[in-house]
This record gives structure tokens, C-alpha cells and sequence, in this order.
């Protein structure tokens, strides 16, 4: 038991979560920020320039707006980094890494993902800066939004795993992986695309991608929730969104593409996936702008939300 | 889909990106850049004074001659003085390194000194009228003039009414 | 495109309306410059009114000081189709002028500004708040008799170049 | 609904130049507006008294550096009407090169912004990496990427002989293709560009003829008022101006308008440089300004800009007055921004090319 | 140079404040930041939209009296330690504008200024050299 306890609290501080979340998701935004400006016919900054960013935002002096909510303004950027480092700690590597049941399973997972949205509202609102609630609202609006679709896609391939295994449905995301490591990945079953789409339509909302970067808008409300932030908790901050980003594409893999080798080849070929992920979103990034707000809520409730319900239905149907 | 392709020219062309400032930037060679003074050819007209916008551009007489001083932190490269100058003895090169630290601000200038020269015949000082000046209102060497020039306003006056006059 | 010849008639009968001196003359491209001197400064909103139904646009007002006569002049300048027309208005210094904001509403701002920089008076205005001066510049800064040294809050050249001079001696 | 007061600039990363505005939202849509002006105001029609005329030719260009032309070229007409200078036909060809060339930096400028803030970086780059084929050609034939410098009482200052006449007409060569094969159909076709700008902050051409809107701003509503075509000035009589209109009076079409002019631009600058005649480039050193006034107007990148100038026979003149197309085109914000929502705000302030510094001096 | 000081040196984020500038300089400061062809992102730069963000503080204008205040008050907003660059001559020297009523600059009669690019506008080679000198006295600094 107490083994145990220490295995997990590792993995939420060491390995998978925390400390190699953190390179992991520095690293895949450096080659994002790098691939962006090849895009456009830049050189762009060098691969490691997130983690050189954040050692510098360590060092700086943090400001605290006099208008601020002092205790929430410092506390957030905690509990968005916490959640994160344990929902990383819950993604499974497959055939390198199996997380311990003690950690939940994917309705807490499902939960803490949100942690970091809400963590945002919270930044931006406590910061008393009118920009700041623009953020929030906005923020709100949009997890409100795509909060919908990404259940409906989580439930059908719960169903849908848990039909394959004779259960009702199948929670523990450890099974789900197994399950597809012996019977082929979830991507090539076509009665889950819609849901496998509403899952991709979920990640740009989630990780602030273009065209869905609305409440961090820098030309619009300075950088939203975060315009208050400065020195250590913005690294922070900044920190856990590159961890989201490992979690979110992490989730996704584990839920439609795990298959991978045993061993190290294992955690490569993880990695592998989250680059391939990144790229796709670094051409999103660059190929379009930003959508309104109302336009983006209204997109959410329309395409996703329909492919959400689709798909839930054709796993249902089948059941 | 437009953009796509652009896009996919971008990925194709490589970056655009110049090599400054890890190599040599490029400069076309009439950029207006620091001002570069000659005081040989000056003859102290200030017209480049009077034209100047930024006032950057000072005269000032001294006991050894008519002092030049530009200060480049304030002027505007319009090159009004330049075109102006009579003579040309003040040109915009296209020098344009000027960036300096802040304890360096008020070191920024270049200084001439159009030196006076003594009267051949009393001795009293005078600004020289530079040979490019000559050049332009003669069209050509004129020793006559030339002597002249050597000679204070006073002196000159007096040679003149020695029918010494051109 | 225009038939300058009727330009030209719209404002002679303009001029022939109103008291005052005149002037025109007209380019090689059939554009016309008119110069109107209003003998009244009562007779402005009239003026106006009769550009305005000509079809002129309020395309700036000058307000300047003059440096003898102790007066001030108003110069409304209108466009019509591409040609320019002046009206002129002496003021003497702290009177007070119409607002034209009712027939032209871009004098807004004009009127805003002459207001703020020169000693005139506007009357028929809802904000009479100052426009580009900060308030703690003095106001009127464009009348001639106020000298630079009583505004001016920047370092002037002259300080500049004492500094340079005493800089070099140092070095 | 939750309704507060939302303070913009002066100092904001989408605002250019300093300009404050207190917005009064609602939820997010914009319920009332309004300016505050002066934080660029430098006092230079002050200024202009206190200095020489030569040196308010560069005093004057630093107005504003978009249309940092357009400033000492009225100027400088209007200087040559009162003292009745003949400017050779060369340098007037030479204004019209320098004029345009300008346009074509300044539209660029602006229609790249627009992208930048809808967010849509990568347009933004290529866009602006266009526009630094015409700052090269500003850099190699004018000396600066800005401020040309160009104009003096009685002419130019600066000249092209046959060399630079082919390099410029060889960047032109360069220039035009992008512009026409992927800048225009990008923002004519690309979902982003349409959704976010068409319909946007509306005005109609009523509104512009009641406001006195000027430039492309005005054109953008179908009000074609082009001073190069309604009063030609330096040679426009003899060159094809093509005065562009859009309909709708959205952001789109005034960006669209802005576009559909740069294209133009490099027709007429093409044009300048086939006609350009031989001759001399000034009207001779140091012209005498006799007491007199004048106006003058000239079509800058965002529309009308007038001059009028006083002199009284000395070398400082008594009045020189100015008024720019931002000056009325601001006016005109209150009504395209109520009711839209905040995340257009940025978009309507870029849609008029607001020159602040040009407006407030 | 420690660990801090040579990544804070690869990391140098750049904020613009306007203190009443012609256009000029922003305009050349906008292309040098954010276009391809000059690419600051390469030297680890990025242009952040909150004085919070910043380290090195680029200022434009010759500071006129109404735009004063509230220059100062964002310059107290980018937190320390932080490196500040005078662009164009204006905020150096006042330029064209000094001796009007409206101006109160230069403009390091209020803030400790660090570096001077002069320039009418200054070329955007000049203003990276001006951000490479910046960037000197920023590592040190940290």
C-alpha cells in the first residue's frame, strides 16, 4: 500500500507527470513555435527557447495589481499546475507505462483537464483588470462550449470499449489501451470517426490554438486572464498550459491510437505522436486567423456538438 | 486554399530571414545615414545652420577659427544640408551604426574647425573662401581673385581702390 | 468632370449676396479659388448656408493671429467639387463667433480647437472641453504674445549644446 | 446584462499610436464611445512659426511618417502659389513618384495590420514582406525607408537616372505579381478575412457626405471624392487615375479599396517612369516668398489633406494650417462601432487608418 | 555568467511603449519585431502585449505632456530587473519637436534610459543592433 502510494506519487511528480510532463510539453512548444516560423519563412527561435523563457520568467520580480484578489491571484497558477502534473500522471504510455488505478479514472481525468480553464477564469477575474474579465467571459464561453462534444466523445468510446469487453462501460483508461493494443486502435474502427473527429475538433479549443484563441487574443484584450501575470506565476501558468498540451494530445492518443512497442521504443514512439499532433496544430495556427467569440461558441454548438451526438449514437446503435 | 499553397511556397523557399546581425546587412549607398563634415572646403556661409529643422548643427567663432559641431542624436538625415551646401562640405554618408549606450549621449558629434587664415597684408584674421567656392564663381582658376582672397575685408577694400580689382 | 463655369457662378452669387471683399481667379484645370472677406462677422451662418446649398463641404477652418493689427482672422475653407472657396472673418481679441456645427457637423473639432489655442470664443456649443492640449499646458499658446520661454517645458537647444560643449571639454 | 466601462489605450498593443477611448459594453457588445484626443499632439503649427520655411520642410514630413510625403509636398504648393514659382515638369513628374510610391507602403501597411489583428500572423508576414520590396526601393532611390525627403520649394531633391530606373522597375516586377496573384484573391476569398470583416462597422454613403469623409474610408462606402481627379495637382491631369469604390462601406470594402489602390499605384508609378520627361528637378536656388496665403490640397493615403499658408514676406511663415483625412474620419467611429462586438473594436479603429499623429499634430 | 543570466540572455522579451511618436519608428518597430525578413524571434525575442511580460522596454516619441503620465505609469508596470531603449532621435534628444510647449522630453529626464538608437527612422538593422546592445546589459542585469 504505501509502495504503491510512492509509485504513484513519483509518477505525478517525476515521470510521466510533473518533471517529464513539463520537458515533454516545453519541447513540443519549441517545435511548434519552430515550425510556425518555417511556415512563414522565418528562422525561428531555437528548440529549447520555452524552457530558456521560463528560467528567465523565474527570475523576474512578480507584480501583484492592487486591485487584485492576492491569495486567489497566487494560488491559481498552482492548482492549474497540480491538476495538470496528476492528469498527466494518468495517461498511459503503452508498453512503457501503466498509471495506478489509485490515480482515478477517465471521469476524473475528464475533470482535471477543465482544471486549467477554470484555473484561467479565475487568474483573469481575480486580477481586477477589465481585461482580465473579457478573458474570463470569454474563457467561460468557450469551455461552455466545447465542454459538450469532448463528453460525448469521451462516453462513446467508453461505451463502446465497455461493449468490446462485456461490460457496461469501460472507465479505466489502462483497459481501454490494453484493449486496443490486442485488438487494433479505435482510429481505424469507422463507427467511432465522428467520435474521433469531435475529439480533434476539441484540442485547438482547449490548447488556445488558432482559430479558437480568442480570450488569450493578444490584439484584442492584451493576453486576456493572463495580463495581470508576471515573473514566476506567469511562468508557471505558462508551464501548465505546455503540460495541457501533453495531457490533451496524450488523452487523445491513448483513446484512439495507442498502439506503440514495448519499452523505451515505446515512450518514442509516444512522443512521436505528440509531434506529429503539434505539427498539425502549428499548421492550423498558421493558416488561419481568429474567430469572434460568438462565431467560435456558435461553431462549437453546431459542427462538434453534431458529430458528438452522431457518434455517440452510432456506438449505441451498435450496442 | 490560397493560403495553403502560400504556405507551401514558404515551406519550399526556406526562410527570408537576412543574416544581420550575425553577418553584413546590406546598404544601398545614397541611405541617409551620418553626416560626414570637410572642413577644408567650408566657408562658413551657415546655411546648413539655417536649414537645419532638428537643430542639430552649430557655428561657433573661437579665437583659432569658426567651430562646426553636429550632434547625430538629433538629427533627422533629411539631408537639407547637404543639398544646400554651397561648397558640399558637408555630405550624408550612409554610415548608420549610430546605436550607443546612454553614457555615450552626449559624445555623439563630430567637430570641424574651419581655421582662420591671417591677412597677407595686416595680419588681422579671416574665414578662407575654400577653392571649391572659387571654382563656382569663376568657373576656373583666377590668380587675381585668388590674391584677394588672402586679404581681410579691409585690406581688400584698400587694394580695390589701388586698382588692384578684378 | 466639373463645369467649372458654373462653380464659378455659384460663388459669384454667393459674393454678390454678402458684404465684404472678394476675390477669384480660377487654374488650367478650371478649378476655382475663391478668397471671401466678410465685412460682419454676423454674416457667416447666412455665408454658409449658401455653400451648404451649393453642395460645399467644410474642409478646414484656420483661425491666426495678426501680428500688427491685434485681431484675429477666421478662414473657413470650403470644397466644392474640387474647387477651393475662403471665407474670411476678422475677430478682435475675446470676441466671439457662431458656431456652424448645425450646417457643417465636421466643424466640430475645429471649432474645439480654435477655441483652445487662440483667444476666441464660440457660442452655440454643447462640449466646449479642450481638445489635443493637456491641462497643464496654458491655453492660447498661439497667440503671438505669449513668448516661448513662458510654454516651453522641453530642453531647448541651446541647453543641449551647452551640455555637448561642456561634455568635450571634460574629455 | 452585465454592462461596464472598458478603457482602450493609450497605450494598447493593437492601438499603433496613443489614442484613448472609454467604451461603454455590454456583455460584448459596444453601447457607447468615447475619444479622448491629444497624447500625440507636439504643437507643431506652433512650431511651424517659429522656424524658417526650409526648416519646416522637415518639420513638416515628421508629422506623420505614412504620409510623410504628402505634408511638405501641399506645403511646398502651397509655398510656389504664393510666390508664383514654375516647378519643371520633371520634378512634378518626380512628386507624383513619390506620392504614389508612398501610397503603396501606407495601404500595405494597413491592410497587412488588418490581418494581424484577426489574428492571422502568417498573412500579416506576407504581406508586410511584400511591402519591404517598396521600402528597399524607398531605401535605394530616397535614402530612407520613411521619410523620403523628397520635396523642396520649387521641386524635388532627388532624382532617378536610368540605372535606378530599371532596378525600381524590376522590383516593381517583383511587387506586382504577389499583390495580384496572392494578396487580393487572399483577402477576397480567405473564410477568415470575409467572416471577420464583412459587415463589419458600416457607414453609407449619406454618412460620408454628412461626416466629410475622405479617402478610402469614404471610397470604401461608394463616396468617390479622389482630390487627384476633383482638383489634379503636379501632373495627375495627364496620368490614369483610376479612382476605386466599393459599395458596402464595411471594413472589407475599405480594405479591399486600400488593395485595389496599391494595384493602382504601381500602374501610375510604372506610368511616371515611361513619361518621366527630361529637364531639371527644382525651379532654381533659394526662391524669395513674397506676403501672401494660399491652399492647397493633395490626395495623401487616407484622402484629402489640406494646407493653407499665410507668409508676410520674411523667411518664417506667419500661419501654416493644416488638416488631415483622420481628422474627420474619427468622427465617423461612433457610428460604425455601436452595437458591434468588442473583438471588432480593433478591426473598426485599423478599417479608417486612423493617423493619430497626423490628426493631432 | 551563471545558469539564469545565460538563459535570461536567450530570452529577452520586448514590449513598445508610444510616447507621442510620429509613426515612424513604430512602424520600423512593428516590421523589425514581426516580419520574416528581420526575424527577432531567432535572438529569442517576442513581443508581448502586457508591460508585465516585459524585459526590454523600446520607447518611441519625444514624450509629450499629455501621453507623460501615462508612460511612466506603464514603464512602473514592466517589472525588474528590466533594460530600456530609446528609438528614433526623438525620445533622445526631442528631434524636430523640441522647444515646442507639448513636449517634455528627452526622455531620460524621467526614466533611466539604457540604450540610444538614433535614426529618423532608424533602419530596422539599427534598431536590432540597438535590441543586441540591449540585450548585453540585460543578461548582466539578471
Amino acid at each position: 500500500m504505501i509502495k504503491d502510494t510512492l509509485w504513484t506519487l513519483l509518477a505525478v511528480v517525476v515521470f510521466p507527470g510533473g518533471l517529464f510532463a513539463m520537458a515533454l510539453g516545453l519541447a513540443l512548444k519549441g517545435v511548434e513555435r519552430r515550425a510556425i516560423a518555417r511556415l512563414q519563412r522565418r528562422v525561428g527561435p531555437p528548440l529549447v527557447q520555452p524552457f530558456y523563457d521560463l528560467v528567465k520568467l523565474m527570475r523576474k520580480r512578480t507584480l501583484i495589481p492592487d486591485t487584485a484578489n492576492r491569495f486567489v491571484f497566487l494560488t491559481v497558477p498552482l492548482i492549474g499546475l497540480a491538476a495538470m502534473g496528476v492528469a498527466a500522471a494518468m495517461i498511459p504510455i503503452p508498453g512503457f507505462y501503466q498509471p495506478s488505478p489509485l490515480l482515478g479514472d477517465l471521469i476524473v481525468l475528464f475533470y482535471l483537464v477543465s482544471v486549467p480553464a477554470v484555473a484561467l477564469m479565475l487568474a483573469g477575474s481575480a486580477s481586477g483588470s477589465p481585461y482580465g474579465a473579457i478573458g474570463f467571459s470569454r474563457e467561460m464561453a468557450i469551455v461552455l462550449a466545447y465542454e459538450g462534444p469532448i463528453l460525448l466523445s469521451l462516453v462513446a468510446v467508453a461505451l463502446h470499449a465497455g461493449a468490446a469487453m462485456g461490460q457496461p462501460i469501460a472507465l479505466n483508461l489502462s483497459d481501454i489501451v490494453n484493449y486496443q493494443q490486442q485488438h487494433g486502435a479505435f482510429l481505424f474502427d469507422p463507427w467511432l470517426l465522428p467520435a474521433f473527429l469531435t475529439y480533434l475538433s476539441f484540442i485547438p479549443a482547449n490548447l488556445g490554438i488558432a482559430p479558437f484563441d480568442i480570450p488569450e487574443a493578444e490584439a484584442e484584450v492584451l493576453e486576456g486572464p493572463l495580463v495581470e501575470y508576471s515573473g514566476p506565476p506567469l511562468g508557471l501558468l505558462k508551464l501548465t498550459s505546455a503540460i495541457k498540451s501533453v495531457v490533451v494530445i496524450g488523452l487523445g492518443v491513448a483513446l484512439f491510437f495507442p498502439n506503440g512497442p514495448d519499452g523505451i521504443a515505446g515512450l518514442v514512439v509516444f512522443a512521436l505522436k505528440c509531434v506529429v499532433m503539434v505539427l498539425a496544430g502549428a499548421l492550423l495556427k498558421a493558416a488561419v486567423g481568429r474567430m469572434r467569440i460568438d462565431q467560435a461558441v456558435l461553431f462549437y454548438l453546431k459542427w462538434p456538438e453534431l458529430l458528438g451526438v452522431a457518434g455517440l449514437v452510432l456506438v449505441a446503435a451498435r450496442l | 486554399m490560397t493560403f495553403l499553397k502560400i504556405l507551401w511556397d514558404n515551406l519550399r523557399k526556406g526562410p527570408s530571414t537576412e543574416a544581420f546581425p550575425f553577418g553584413e546587412a546590406t546598404t544601398p549607398a545614397g541611405y541617409r545615414g551620418k553626416v560626414t563634415f570637410d572642413a577644408a572646403t567650408c566657408v562658413g556661409c551657415n546655411m546648413c545652420e539655417h536649414v537645419c529643422a532638428a537643430g542639430a548643427i552649430r557655428f561657433a567663432e573661437a579665437d583659432d577659427g569658426l567651430h562646426f559641431v553636429i550632434w547625430h542624436n538629433t538629427c533627422v538625415s533629411c539631408g537639407l544640408c547637404a543639398y544646400y551646401c554651397p561648397t558640399k562640405a558637408i555630405k550624408l554618408s550612409n554610415d548608420w551604426h549610430l546605436s550607443h549606450l546612454q553614457q555615450d549621449k552626449y559624445t555623439q558629434l563630430d567637430h570641424g574647425v574651419v581655421a582662420y587664415k591671417r591677412c597677407t597684408s595686416c595680419g588681422d584674421k579671416l574665414l578662407p573662401t575654400g577653392s571649391v567656392l572659387t571654382q563656382l564663381a569663376y568657373k576656373g582658376p583666377n590668380p587675381r581673385a585668388e590674391r584677394l582672397m588672402d586679404l581681410c575685408p579691409e585690406c581688400r577694400r584698400k587694394a580695390s581702390t589701388r586698382g588692384e580689382a578684378i | 468632370m466639373t463645369d467649372a463655369s458654373t462653380i464659378k457662378d455659384r460663388v459669384m452669387s454667393i459674393a454678390r449676396m454678402i458684404r465684404g471683399e472678394f476675390s477669384i481667379s480660377e487654374n488650367r484645370h478650371g478649378r476655382v479659388t475663391a478668397w471671401i472677406t466678410l465685412a460682419d462677422k454676423d454674416d457667416l451662418i447666412a455665408t454658409c448656408h449658401a455653400l451648404k446649398a451649393f453642395d460645399a463641404r467644410l474642409s478646414m477652418i484656420t483661425a491666426l493671429a495678426d501680428r500688427n493689427a491685434g485681431f484675429n482672422l477666421l478662414a473657413y475653407h470650403f470644397d466644392i467639387e474640387g474647387s477651393t472657396v475662403t471665407v474670411k472673418v476678422k475677430l478682435v481679441s475675446g470676441a466671439s463667433i457662431d458656431s456652424i456645427v448645425p450646417i457643417f457637423r465636421n466643424a466640430d473639432w475645429h471649432e474645439r480647437e480654435f477655441m483652445e489655442f487662440y483667444d476666441i470664443k464660440c457660442t452655440g456649443r454643447t462640449d466646449n472641453r479642450r481638445l489635443f492640449l493637456d491641462e497643464s499646458v496654458d491655453g492660447r499658446v498661439m497667440e503671438r504674445l505669449i513668448p516661448l520661454s513662458v510654454i516651453s517645458n522641453a530642453a531647448s537647444t541651446n541647453m543641449l549644446f551647452e551640455r555637448l560643449i561642456t561634455d568635450r571639454e571634460k574629455q | 446584462m452585465k454592462s461596464f466601462n472598458m478603457p482602450v489605450g493609450p497605450l494598447h498593443v493593437s492601438l499603433e499610436e496613443p489614442m484613448y477611448f472609454r467604451i461603454d459594453v455590454e456583455g460584448e457588445k459596444v453601447a457607447g464611445l468615447e475619444i479622448t484626443a491629444g497624447h500625440v499632439h507636439r504643437g507643431i503649427e506652433y512650431l511651424t512659426a517659429k522656424r524658417n520655411i526650409y526648416q519646416n520642410l522637415a518639420l513638416i514630413e515628421r508629422v506623420c511618417s505614412l504620409c510623410s510625403n504628402s505634408h511638405p509636398e501641399a506645403y511646398c504648393m502651397a509655398l510656389e502659389t504664393i510666390a508664383g514659382i514654375e516647378v519643371p515638369e520633371r520634378a512634378q513628374y518626380l512628386r507624383v513618384f513619390a506620392d504614389e510610391i508612398k501610397r503603396v507602403a501606407s495601404h500595405m501597411f494597413n491592410v497587412a495590420i488588418l490581418a494581424h489583428v484577426v489574428g492571422f500572423e502568417s498573412l500579416f508576414m506576407h504581406v508586410m514582406e511584400a511591402r519591404e520590396i517598396m521600402q528597399d526601393t524607398k531605401e535605394t532611390v530616397f535614402g530612407n525607408r520613411m521619410d523620403l525627403a523628397a520635396n523642396i520649394i520649387g521641386g524635388v531633391k532627388y532624382d532617378i537616372d536610368a540605372a535606378q530606373s530599371a532596378y525600381i522597375i524590376s522590383q516593381l516586377d517583383r511587387l506586382e505579381p504577389l499583390l495580384l496573384n496572392e494578396i487580393i484573391p487572399v483577402y477576397e476569398t480567405n473564410a477568415t478575412i470575409q467572416s471577420r470583416t464583412r459587415g463589419i462597422g458600416r457607414i453609407t454613403r449619406e454618412h460620408c457626405i454628412e461626416y466629410g469623409l475622405m479617402g478610402p474610408v469614404a471610397r470604401g462606402a461608394g463616396h468617390g471624392y479622389d482630390v487627384r481627379t476633383a482638383a489634379p495637382y503636379a501632373v495627375y491631369d495627364r496620368m490614369d487615375v483610376e479612382v476605386i469604390t466599393y459599395p458596402d462601406g464595411d471594413v472589407w470594402s475599405r480594405a479591399m479599396v486600400r488593395l485595389k489602390e496599391v494595384a493602382a499605384s504601381i500602374r501610375l508609378l510604372r506610368q511616371c517612369l515611361r513619361d518621366l520627361p527630361d529637364g531639371a528637378t527644382d525651379a532654381g536656388p533659394l526662391p524669395f516668398i513674397p506676403a501672401g496665403e494660399a491652399v492647397t490640397k493633395v490626395e495623401a493615403p487616407r484622402g484629402e489633406l489640406v494646407y493653407y499658408v499665410n507668409t508676410d514676406g520674411t523667411d518664417i511663415p506667419a500661419r501654416v494650417k493644416w488638416r488631415v483625412p483622420s481628422y474627420m474620419n474619427w468622427d465617423v467611429l461612433h457610428l460604425m462601432m455601436v452595437g458591434e462586438g468588442i473583438s471588432d473594436i480593433p478591426l473598426i479603429v485599423n478599417s479608417i487608418d486612423p493617423c493619430i499623429s497626423c490628426t493631432e499634430r | 555568467m551563471n545558469f539564469f543570466s545565460t538563459a535570461a540572455k536567450k530570452s529577452p522579451w520586448l514590449y513598445r511603449i508610444n510616447a507621442g511618436s510620429c509613426n515612424g519608428c513604430d512602424v520600423e518597430l512593428a516590421t523589425t519585431a514581426c516580419i520574416p525578413r528581420y526575424d527577432v524571434e531567432r535572438l529569442g525575442c517576442q513581443y508581448c502585449g502586457s508591460p508585465k511580460h516585459a524585459d526590454i522596454v523600446l520607447i518611441t516619441g519625444p514624450l509629450t505632456a499629455r501621453v507623460k503620465d501615462r508612460v511612466l505609469r506603464v514603464f512602473d508596470e514592466i517589472p525588474d530587473p528590466k533594460v530600456t531603449v530609446a528609438v528614433g532621435i526623438c525620445p533622445i534628444s526631442g528631434g524636430v519637436f523640441r522647444e515646442s510647449y507639448a513636449i517634455e522630453g528627452p526622455i531620460d529626464r524621467y526614466l533611466p534610459v539604457d540604450v540610444n538608437v538614433p535614426g529618423c527612422p532608424p533602419r530596422p538593422q539599427a534598431i536590432i543592433e540597438g535590441i543586441a546592445m540591449a540585450i548585453e546589459i540585460w543578461a548582466k542585469r539578471t
